[in-house]
């Protein structure tokens, strides 16, 4: 009986915690708290904060090649096929109707992914400081957090940096929460009120045609020119294709709502298991986390600079506002442009003709995403 | 590789991505410029509203009560 | 920098291209036109003609192992879990009521499988152009296509001509979108107007107990004589009693679905893999839709010919043109029927007659199937 | 296995295969016919009526604007 | 053509039989008669009933490693995805309410777990019987029988003894069908009438934030003390916040209809699938049969016993018919408590009382699970 | 092992099952009614109906019928 008692306390939890394994807990349940307190992303950060949470337990082995998270990760962050099945689902949700009534606002999705491309730079430079280690690789899985797409960052750092997976995926969506907090001051700061108050023209109805052949037009430029970012890409016009062709609406509302939340689920929960202690507590975390808030903050920056330079070139029919939202962090970045503007003229409505640059921003960042994968990767 | 190699080629990446990014966005800018030229117009024109009517609010409640009390009633059991 | 720029120009699709690969990304656009534009299949046609542009472009590898498609089809097309799901939910969608209520209509559904196994002579007979070189296997797999039945073609192609996959099933939904083309004239050239007016009595009503013990009687056949016919009856079976159980509605529901959508989508792409330029582009996908073409057309006739003998045999009971409808095509060649009739009389409504016999086909195929891999397989 | 070989054995699966076809599904008109006797007429009679009354189609716009409505308050952000 | 028709009888059921394989089509058919007639646990029995009759169907090997219940069982029940994943769609679907209204009542749902426990003592017994062998490993897994919970028995019998997984899924199933039968003989001769009619008062109304709060509480002291169980009572917690939380009911929504929906219609299968005729006809199923029925009946009547000694000690504040609706079987064993009350007291609703317990005892199974896993496994 | 001592065992399993079943259950109810004691009352009062208003059962007919009628419209074909 005593021998049991001995067995059974070995097997606790107290018995076995290591430091790490407790610190680690606590930042899962600090994402969750965020999630559901402060709203922040929870469809992602639930998922992502519990699976952490569940990584860390000692003897269950649960992120192990044997338990859940191990298998969910092996099977489908390994392989790239979550973050591909989300980006279908996120095709069949988007309409790029405002992008096709005002293509040359594309230009503004482009110029946000300076933020990505500068962070790279930044995280190579970060070696200069004792005790970090970045390889080129490490750099453009991190870079591609300035994107502000969730699925291409967990798409790209599955194949570059495995092992930094859980820091850049955390951050990546953390950021995105707090989008409405990280832009506003850099908006006002590069913006004159005289800016923020313009008002733009509305957007021409776009027929259905456009819409289908958009997709099909999308993945044969990405094909000629850029086939690394064919499978991001692809299912993104695959899924928009769905919707947009009308005659297949059971496939498309299945990929933007059942497939789509079963994968968000088992994503979060892999994604998770690479919040495990060892992996996750290392300066190299806090450089990634440094690193995407200046990837955010340079990406709005460029944005804006382009936007201003779309409202001198075309004699302020383009509010520069809109330009923060070629981030992407869709739809929040379009909202926050759209709330901007509202503050400085309350009969300015932004939203519509933010959300073209802002699924602009989700296509440069895969166009980025296939860059680096080209050359780096 | 030493540090100022992998600078020099992050720069090098810096130009090429988003040399690549804005050839390609703006590749796609004239080649949306271009559908909306060959796609009739007339179709452009009648295609207002998609979605039928917006149903009530309380349409909406009630269907969200019987759809919460259908699927109570349809429970898996442990 | 300058390297940079050719290591990047290297990897484009233009740099890459062969000519084998723009003619299948040209023939997965044709596929996606006709779904969009003339309804053709296009929820297997569009996933299927897109999985084909993106297994053809090149450097991604999408329809490689380590690809999204490549994985899909080595998951799920070569273990045979996708045909069956979707058979399951076939199953979970189908009302046997019309083949119980006159059951000697099934006949019409035996007949018809005439198309299958003429179309095998006809696939070895092709071995004398020279070129053509199909096997007994190959033979078997492409007579299948004279099923007129999606996923039974495709599990009996992945089990026993894999190569031939792609080809075999772009054949198969292409003609089952083509029924309404491809019957009619053989309706016309083999019934005559007095036959094509004739009206049937209304069909009894069938007790709910009967629709209980008919897929567990027709299991209860299948695996008597037929074992190797039983995984695809034995799901059809499964789907089918999960519905008319009346006490498992949930499962029921999700079968016929939300599994069967999220199972078309990864099939078709699945499928769509092997439109890969190399394995298409040959002599052998000529012959392939030249004899998917002659399976519809005999079986067509096939079903007709049995249906004029029972017209003959019950003093005019049945209409002969329901016989067609024995190819399967659920339920597109029922529909056929239907409008058939009516183009003869009015006030002919043969639509639920031609269920039966609709039905009967598939059921009749997949023996057709069962036979196939027993012996050549 | 030359072609004379080949085109004698598809011909004897000719043979076999709607051999078994028409006798499995013989047997199951007869196996049919069968159930449909023992099963009590009784049961039979009394169930026309499945669904409930169909809906109207403006009831079903409804629920489908309903629906879409709330999917869209519900989406998930990239 | 005479060699090719004794090739086809060679394959046919008909000459492959074996008489085992017979008697479990009987018994697969007998499952789905008992679910469809009498109403047992359908949407689990007609699963794995349908799974057992494909299972012994010859020639096909559907159950073998190559066949679609071989593919199911080793993905999911092998590797415990499937059980956990319906233990996500439980606590998703699961009110904690009642039993954070009055917590004491969840000693209720501890002492019915002494069925567990008291049937490993009698499993290793049954030794003495010639014939009988159970390892430790297989007393543990046959014992969990009597925690009245199908995916905690099936994940913990896929981890001590999958060959008796049929065995012990059948019985468990069978068993909670069987509840309404099973338990009232034992609750009328362990209780007195007096006892049956006690009323309780009203249950508290319990926040939002408590219930947000508990799952992670119930995780927290699962890891501090006892993390063998957290997989099972990880996923359990998961879903409860999922749907808890409020913040994500497209993931809850998901979590409890469409994926617990498609994963109990493949653990069916998969379970089915161990009902083989070489594994399941032997002396041990007898004995697992009889087995589970003790296991049921001593924790019924422990949770009595113990409901018995709250009503002493609280003065008659508890009705100790709630104690038996702590061997879980949710939610049919708060059922009969409720039903076998109003008997005693047409005004004695003591549904909400018992399902404070009813979820106790979930929660107790999963701890007992992890003891033996921790210890035996 | 021999079975005196794989009973001696399963006796052992016995007594350390039930007593860590009895500690945690307990240990629960103890958190339970610290998180109770701790959480603000005020939040616990105004929760009562968090379901909308129950759907008429004619109503709720109707609503599946619609359902019904709108899967049976957008059914895949084999
Ligand atoms: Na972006
Ligand atoms: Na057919
Ligand atoms: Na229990």
């Amino acid at each position: 009986m005593e021998q049991g008692i001995l067995e059974l306390w070995a097997s606790t939890g107290i018995a076995n915690f290591t430091l790490g394994q407790v610190i680690m807990i606590a930042v899962g349940s600090l994402l969750i708290y965020l999630a559901i307190a402060k709203g922040f992303e929870p469809l992602l950060l639930i998922p992502i904060g519990f699976g952490g949470i569940l990584a860390n337990i000692p003897v269950a082995e649960i992120a192990g090649p044997e338990g859940l998270l191990g298998i969910l990760y092996h099977s489908g962050i390994e392989t790239g096929v979550f973050p591909l099945l989300i980006f279908m689902g996120v095709g069949a949700m988007t309409d790029f109707g405002p992008l096709l009534a005002r293509p040359s606002l594309m230009i503004l999705g482009a110029a946000a992914q300076f933020g990505i491309f500068s962070t790279l730079f930044g995280a190579i430079a970060m070696n200069l400081i004792p005790g970090m280690e970045f390889t080129m690789a490490d750099a453009a899985a991190i870079a591609i957090i300035g994107g502000a797409d969730g699925p291409t960052a967990i798409y790209v750092a599955s194949r570059l940096a495995p092992d930094l997976l859980g820091a850049i995926a955390v951050a990546a969506y953390s950021y995105m929460a707090l989008v409405p907090i990280i832009q506003p001051p850099i908006m006002k700061l590069l913006t004159t009120e005289e800016e923020r108050k313009t008002q733009m023209t509305q957007l021409r109805q776009v027929s259905k045609l456009e819409k289908i052949i958009f997709p099909l037009a999308l993945l044969l430029v990405t094909l000629l020119l850029l086939p690394s970012a064919a499978p991001l890409v692809g299912m993104l016009c695959f899924g928009n294709l769905l919707k947009e062709s009308g005659v297949v609406d059971r496939l498309s509302n299945t990929a933007q709502n059942e497939l789509i939340n079963i994968v968000t689920i088992f994503l979060g929960l892999a994604v998770g298991s690479k919040l495990a202690a060892d992996k996750f507590l290392s300066l190299e975390t806090i450089g990634i986390l440094l690193l995407g808030m200046v990837a955010f903050s340079i990406g709005t920056a460029a944005g804006l600079l382009m936007g201003k330079l779309m409202y001198r070139l075309t004699g302020g029919a383009v509010n520069p506002l809109i330009g923060a939202a070629g981030v992407s962090a869709v739809p929040m970045a379009a909202r926050v442009a759209n709330k901007m503007g509202l503050q400085a003229n309350p009969q300015n409505f932004l939203l519509m003709h933010a959300m073209g640059p802002n699924v602009a921003g989700v296509i440069g960042s895969a166009v980025a995403a296939g860059v680096l994968l080209a050359i780096v990767g | 590789m030493n540090i100022d190699q992998l600078l020099l080629q992050s720069l090098q990446l810096l130009g090429l991505g988003m040399g690549s990014v804005f050839i390609i966005l703006s590749l796609l800018i004239v080649i949306i410029q271009v559908i909306s030229k060959l796609v009739p117009e007339a179709a452009a024109a009648p295609a207002p509203s998609t979605t039928p009517a917006p149903a009530s609010s309380q349409h909406i409640a009630a269907i969200q009560a019987a759809i919460h009390q259908y699927r109570r009633n349809h429970q898996i059991k442990s």
